[in-house]
């Protein structure tokens, strides 16, 4: 037992900041990261703008975006990588995106069918609302 | 993808596995802890999210977001929101070969960022609310100003706890304390700006869409 | 001694020992201890509270085949392996076997998969929304639940009731149930499950009354002061006295119309039964719809008032 | 704008006899306590080895301590609702009005489950973690303090509404609108919102430090599939709570808005929806009662392990399910209103994903009944707690899943039968596990063993008490009777409800047979002296230490080679124990400092707490300033640990010869 290797810390780039000190590549990193982070940005709202696409496979189309983005995010930024240091900080991630999930996906599916049960017709509301 | 090949290739088998060796170093324990903490908050937002996703057509005959979301101005925020998450980027850097004068420079930007998002969105929620889209004007509101509110009340903290940090650097150096709370609010800056990247797509994009 | 004797006689225990079916015989044994009294779900007067006693009778028998072998099995084990016992094997080196690893996960597993297809067909064969099939046209009944007390309207009828529920016994009776403010729960335990009450929406319920008779009915929903008062009884009588209810009530009694609501609305304890003559049409319409006001700021600060006074 | 807020003299009950005589003895014995201390100069010795400690053992026994003076809260209440339900039949009233009942039971709930049963099993873990980790404190020791300060924050403000103003009407779940300013406009629920978003706030920190702590500090050599069986019930528990709590929080942020500020959530105008907070509140609700089951299931592994002489049967076998429960449970959520009128498909889901859960759950049960078999069971008192337990609990969790039959829970769905339900699960696991544990561990806590007689004595109290108490509620249930009812008028039920109030009566009667087993415990404690610092024989690290350890809990960090440490080392080295411990070579240990930032926090907490629920505004502005200031002197602090010198250390260990050299 000569060296003992720890996970590394979230967020960091290397499991030994003191001996890597190439600030240009983590420049370059950072750079890659918001130039995919700022093109998926404007794709996105370019999507909701638009009127050349098929309308209703634009939430789809826009949450795949999202979701793309925050990847990114994680990756370039977060340094969340898939190497063996990084794996406790990958599984709670893992977890966290799991119970966000199954809390926002439940709630929707199970909200969706109450009030689908059980909200009035809508002549009624036109005819309560006050516009 | 791993960018930046950290440590040369070991001979994984001679060494213990990492989870047997023992406690872990301070950074990463603090850094894990935060990170733990982030995926809390992360969840707490996705409570607002159910919330505002299952209220968004709860208008009570008052106006919708197609009426009142500007997108120009949700463009400009997260272009400043994108930017100062470089910027605190460039800023760990800086921290990471103890460079006094960048770590300034780059923890200024960054706040000038975050604080230009902010003056943004508070004259968007003055703008609504003075043409009576109060947050108690229907559940609709009252779930979007809390989501973006709660994101916004979030980016100020930091703001609060970057300048902090900045005269902890100025007073007491470059010491692993300090070290480790620049680490933290890092990855608290980047995590908001992941926050606003669903809140942009579900609240804004999505929510002009008749 | 005494206490256990009246105790029983109060209990009626034998009256439903003699059961048809066998499984819930066994259970109803085993249950005997637990339960008694002949007035909730024990004793159903109608098909919905008695598929539902069913499901949950066969649901216990299930479970307490594998329950009660379990309790067993854990004091048998504890008492013959206690420290004392020389002839027991000490066996420190038992640790794992994959056999009964396996027997371990795969009892529950084969207990749930039973019971998990008891829950999901039940739940779709006692879904409360679903329409009870008969040949006989349902009765409608609209439900509001009041602080604190029932409000019962005869769409079809012109007529309304408070606190005092009249069924035809043997017709289906389709109900439609909102509040009028906080959350409540219709419930009425020997005619079928119960259902919430909500402002601003409608739950749906179906129920049949067997035999005629007077059932309890009450909220299951803690909704503030008067909640324990908020009982009322289901009457079930025969077709031609319900067509007899019918023209006595219309002949006597308010109109309930907007106004009259409004002052029914008003927080009230214990109120007793009375019944309208006649009911403004679109009256539960119009009630449904707070949900949809914006909050009207006067309106609010009164009923704060009337809590507060009360 | 009156300075105070909606606070004045009206806002003490003076005209309620039985609060005011309450809070007069609750008063009066605080007052006794404190001056107590004051007179025999107690002070500084509290405030310098209690109030400002850090070190997890500490803070682990002022849990217990919180849990225990909270359970003379929540039981008083329960006598009285058993009290109340024995009379008011028929046309009687009984002693209570609606008023007074309702906040009763809703206090009861609240205090029940947020401060005895969550303290209870954050105080287990607080003591138990890092000595069976083998490490030298959690993750984050000042944080810890904090914690439990803002825990103990909750508990005041809570115990505050009993003099000042009224606590919540509104039943432990606090459903809208009943919980909205249009039906509740006093500060009840008020009261209840921020004691428990306060509390929660600390909830939350214990989770993610205790989360950290097993995950990235664990004594050399400890893989995972080596930590006892306790640490990783502990991480399922705690993960729970980071994913749970900031649901709660969330939840009931809104439903402060709408209080607040007007805010339309759950509104019945303004098209808002109670739905969504029924819905919210369980998300947090459901996996809320699997941390309190949790940790206990940790305990009653190692007793019954320890206790039948052999390790656990099926070890992975539990990690396995412990972990299935984890995740599972955010997938049931819905069982809690199955009455809501969600349709046949929904509800038919989640009632099989509830009873999946009994899978995993019955693995444990039948891994225990196999980890006795072959043993030699010793029946001390956390062996007969971990029985009743098995025993009970079964009956506790059929009952559960008998419910989550949607047709079935249609019936009992907020009847009786639901109580007793949770009842026996909460006593049967949660109650009977702290009380196991607290046997168990109480000897590593204090150096000295609890009384046998007195212990067993409580136990068969609270177990006969229990059955009495709970089981003709089951039986109510069916008979058609719901929860929280003030008055009823079926006679029927009266014997039954009798038979309950007197099984509560049994159930003191275990309370105070604890309170004589401690007492008597004190008073010898020289006979129950355990100077080996492993008085059971035990398995893990904790064992391997003085009794009660020293603050930097071992000399040197053992080094771990396989599951269950302890024992295959003693197993290994029988003659250890006499042989002069070979040489050791100590190292300074580095320590944290006291910190004052828990309980001076706490104190803002308070004060911003109690200023929000009256509305007195400036009072918020300077608790929240204190608060910030508090922090900002602590991130600016310099000194944060002292260092232990070896000499020190050697010479504690040559006085307690009797850490193995593991
Ligand atoms: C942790 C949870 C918990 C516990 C322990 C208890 C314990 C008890 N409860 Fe509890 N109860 C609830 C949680 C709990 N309850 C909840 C959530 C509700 C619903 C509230 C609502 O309606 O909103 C409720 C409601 C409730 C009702 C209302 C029923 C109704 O709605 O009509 C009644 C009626 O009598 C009752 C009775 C009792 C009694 C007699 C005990 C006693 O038997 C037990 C006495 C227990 C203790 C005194 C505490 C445990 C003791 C320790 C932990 C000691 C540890 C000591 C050492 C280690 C030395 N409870
Ligand atoms: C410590 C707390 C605790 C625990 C562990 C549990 C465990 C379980 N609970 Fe309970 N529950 C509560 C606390 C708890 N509950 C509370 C506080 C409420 C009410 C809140 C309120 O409304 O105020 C409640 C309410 C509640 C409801 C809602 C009822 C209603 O409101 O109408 C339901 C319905 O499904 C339910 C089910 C279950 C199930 C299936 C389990 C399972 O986890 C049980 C699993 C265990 C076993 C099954 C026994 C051992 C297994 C075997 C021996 C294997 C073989 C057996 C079979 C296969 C059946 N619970
Ligand atoms: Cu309840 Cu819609
Ligand atoms: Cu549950």
């Amino acid at each position: 037992m000569t060296e003992i290797r720890f996970d590394r810390a979230p967020g960091d780039r290397s499991v030994l900041p003191e001996t890597e000190e190439k600030t240009s590549a983590g420049v370059l990193v950072y750079t890659i990261g918001l130039v995919i982070a700022a093109t998926l940005t404007s794709i996105s709202f370019w999507v909701a703008n638009t009127s050349l696409l098929w309308a209703p496979g634009i939430p789809l189309g826009l949450a795949v975006l999202g979701i793309a983005q925050m990847g990114v995010h994680l990756v370039f930024f977060l340094h969340i990588t898939t190497g063996p240091d990084n794996t406790n900080n990958v599984l709670a991630l893992a977890f966290g995106v799991l119970i966000v999930i199954l809390v926002v996906a439940g709630s929707l599916w199970i909200m969706a069918n109450l009030n689908n049960n059980m909200m009035p017709p809508l002549e009624l509301m036109d005819l309560h609302m006050q516009r | 993808m791993n960018l930046t090949v950290a440590v040369g290739e070991v001979d994984r088998p001679s060494l213990p596995s990492t989870s047997q060796a023992g406690p872990a170093p301070k950074r990463i324990v603090v850094a894990y802890g935060f990170w733990i903490f982030l995926l809390s908050d992360v969840v707490m937002f996705a409570a607002l999210f159910a919330a505002y996703a299952v209220l968004a057509t709860a208008t009570s005959g008052g106006p919708t977001g197609a009426e009142l979301f500007d997108q120009v101005s949700v463009g400009i925020e997260t272009a400043c929101l994108l930017a100062s998450s470089y910027t605190c980027g460039l800023m760990s850097l800086a921290v990471g070969s103890r460079r006094r004068g960048a770590t300034y420079l780059t923890a200024a930007l960054t706040f000038a960022l975050g604080a230009a998002f902010l003056v943004f969105e508070l004259s968007e929620f003055t703008g609504m609310i003075a043409r009576g889209a109060t947050p108690q004007r229907s559940a609709f509101l009252s779930a979007f100003f809390t989501l973006v509110g709660c994101h916004g009340l979030h980016v100020s903290a930091g703001l609060i706890w970057l300048s902090v940090m900045m005269v902890q650097v100025a007073v007491k150096g470059f010491r692993p304390t300090v070290e480790r709370r620049l680490q933290c609010l890092s990855l608290f800056w980047h995590a908001l700006d992941i926050i606003w990247v669903g809140l942009f797509t579900v609240v804004y994009l999505m929510g002009v869409r008749p | 001694m005494e206490i256990v004797t009246t105790l029983c006689s109060r209990l009626r225990l034998t009256s439903w020992v003699c059961q048809r079916d066998r499984v819930s015989v066994i259970v109803l044994i085993g249950a005997s201890t637990l339960s008694g009294c002949a007035e909730g779900v024990l004793d159903p007067k109608g098909p919905i509270a008695a598929g539902e006693r069913q499901i949950l009778f066969n649901s216990l028998g299930i479970m307490l085949a594998i329950v009660i072998p379990t309790i067993l099995a854990t004091l048998g084990v504890a008492f013959w392996f206690r420290h004392s016992n020389t002839r027991a094997r000490y066996l420190p080196g038992f640790t794992y076997s994959g056999r009964l690893e396996m027997l371990v996960w795969s009892i529950p597993a084969m207990t749930v998969l039973l019971v998990g297809g008891v829950a999901w067909i039940g739940s779709h064969d006692l879904d409360p929304g679903k329409p009870i099939a008969d040949t006989i046209k349902p009765v409608t009944i609209q439900v509001v639940s009041l602080d604190w007390k029932w409000l019962f309207i005869y769409p079809d009828q012109g007529i309304a009731s408070v606190n005092q529920l009249t069924i035809p016994a043997g017709t289906p009776v389709s109900f439609e149930l909102t509040s009028s403010g906080v959350m409540n729960s219709f419930f009425v335990p020997q005619l079928g499950g119960q259902i919430y009450t909500m402002a601003g929406m409608t739950t749906r319920l179906h129920l049949l009354a067997d035999h005629p008779g007077t059932y309890r009915g009450l909220s299951a929903q803690f909704s503030g002061d008067g909640f324990a008062d908020m009982r009322f009884n289901v009457d079930a009588v025969p077709a031609a006295n319900f067509e007899q209810w019918l023209t006595a009530t219309r002949n006597t009694g308010q109109v309930l119309d907007t106004q009259a609501y409004a002052e029914l609305a008003k927080p009230s304890i214990a109120v007793a039964p009375f019944s309208y003559r006649n009911v403004a049409p679109n009256l539960f319409k119009s009630i449904l719809s707070t949900r949809l006001q914006p909050d009207d700021q006067s309106r609010l600060s009164q009923a704060v008032e009337q809590r507060t006074q009360k | 704008m009156n300075v105070l807020g909606k606070l004045s003299w009206d806002a003490i009950p003076f005209d309620q006899p039985i609060v005011m005589g309450a809070s007069a003895v609750m008063g009066l014995a605080v007052l006794v306590v404190l001056s107590w201390v004051t007179l025999k100069g107690h002070w500084p010795y509290l405030w310098r080895e209690w109030i400002t400690s850090v070190d997890h053992k500490r803070i682990g026994v002022m849990y217990f301590l919180l849990a225990l003076v909270m359970l003379l809260r929540g039981f008083s209440d329960a006598i009285m609702m058993r009290g109340q339900q024995a009379v008011a039949a028929g046309g009687a009233q009984g002693y209570l009005p609606p008023e007074h009942f309702d906040q009763i039971f809703s206090a009861h709930g609240t205090i029940m489950i947020f401060f005895v049963a969550m303290p209870l099993v954050i105080g287990l873990m607080n003591f138990v973690l890092p000595l069976q980790l083998g490490v030298r404190d959690v993750a984050f020791p000042t944080l810890n303090s904090v914690s439990f300060w803002l825990t103990a924050s909750g508990v005041l403000l809570i115990n505050i509404s009993l003099v000042v103003g009224e606590f919540a009407k509104t039943g432990w779940v606090a459903y809208p609108p009943l919980s909205e300013l249009q039906f509740s406009p006093g500060v009840g629920v008020d009261y209840y919102l921020w004691a428990l978003q306060i509390s929660g706030i600390g909830t939350l920190l214990t989770g993610i430090n205790f989360v950290t702590t097993i995950l990235k500090m664990r004594a050399p050599g400890m893989g995972y599939m080596r930590m006892p069986v306790f640490c990783w019930t502990s991480l399922a528990a705690n993960l729970l709570i980071v994913a749970a709590f900031p649901v709660l929080t969330a939840t009931f942020a809104m439903l402060l808005l709408d209080r607040y500020l007007g805010f339309h959530f759950f509104t019945v105008g303004g098209q808002g929806n109670p739905m969504m907070y029924v819905n919210l509140f369980w998300v947090w609700g459901h996996p809320e009662v699997y941390i309190l089951i949790l940790p206990v299931f940790g305990v009653f592994s190692e007793v019954i392990a320890t206790f039948s002489g052999k390790p656990l049967f099926g070890y992975r076998s539990m990690v396995a399910a412990t972990m299935a429960i984890c995740v599972l449970s955010f997938l049931v959520w819905l069982h809690h209103f199955f009455t809501m009128g969600a349709s046949a498909d929904v509800n038919g889901f989640f009632g099989v994903m509830t009873m999946i859960i009994a899978v995993p759950t019955g693995v444990k049960i039948f891994n225990w009944l196999f980890t006795m078999w072959g043993g030699r069971i010793r029946f001390t008192v956390p062996v007969l707690w971990t029985i009743g337990f098995m025993v009970t609990f079964v009956i506790g969790g059929m009952t559960g899943v008998l419910m989550a039959v949607p047709p079935a829970d249609f019936q009992l769905h907020n009847s009786l039968f639901l109580v007793a339900h949770f009842h026996n699960v909460i006593i049967g696991g949660t109650v009977f596990g702290a009380m196991a544990g607290y046997n168990y561990w109480f000897p590593k806590a204090f150096g000295f063993k609890l009384d046998e007689r007195w212990g067993k004595a409580s136990f068969w109290c609270w177990l006969v008490g229990f059955y009495i108490a709970f089981m003709p509620l089951y039986a109510l249930g069916l008979m058609g009777m719901t929860r929280r009812m003030q008055h009823y008028d079926d006679l029927n039920w009266q014997p039954w409800l009798l038979v309950a109030a007197a099984g509560a009566v049994v159930i003191l009667a275990g309370i105070v047979c604890q309170i004589i087993q401690l007492i008597v415990s004190i008073r010898n404690r020289e006979q129950l002296r355990d100077a080996s610092g492993d008085p059971w024989n035990g398995r893990t690290l904790e064992w391997s230490t003085a009794s009660p350890p020293p603050a930097w809990n071992f000399a040197i960090l053992p080094h771990v080679d396989g599951a269950d440490a302890y024992w295959a080392l003693k197993e290994g080295k029988p003659a250890n124990q006499d042989q002069p411990a070979r040489p050791r070579k100590y190292e300074p240990i580095e320590m944290p400092n006291n910190s004052a930032t828990g309980f001076v926090t706490a104190f803002f907490a308070v004060v911003t707490g109690f200023a929000l629920i009256w509305h007195i505004w400036w009072m918020v502005g300077l608790g929240l300033f204190g608060a910030f200031v508090t922090v900002l002197l602590f991130a600016f602090r310099n000194d944060e640990e002292t260092e232990v010198q070896a000499e020190q250390i050697a010479r504690f260990d040559r006085t307690h010869q009797l850490e193995l050299v593991v």
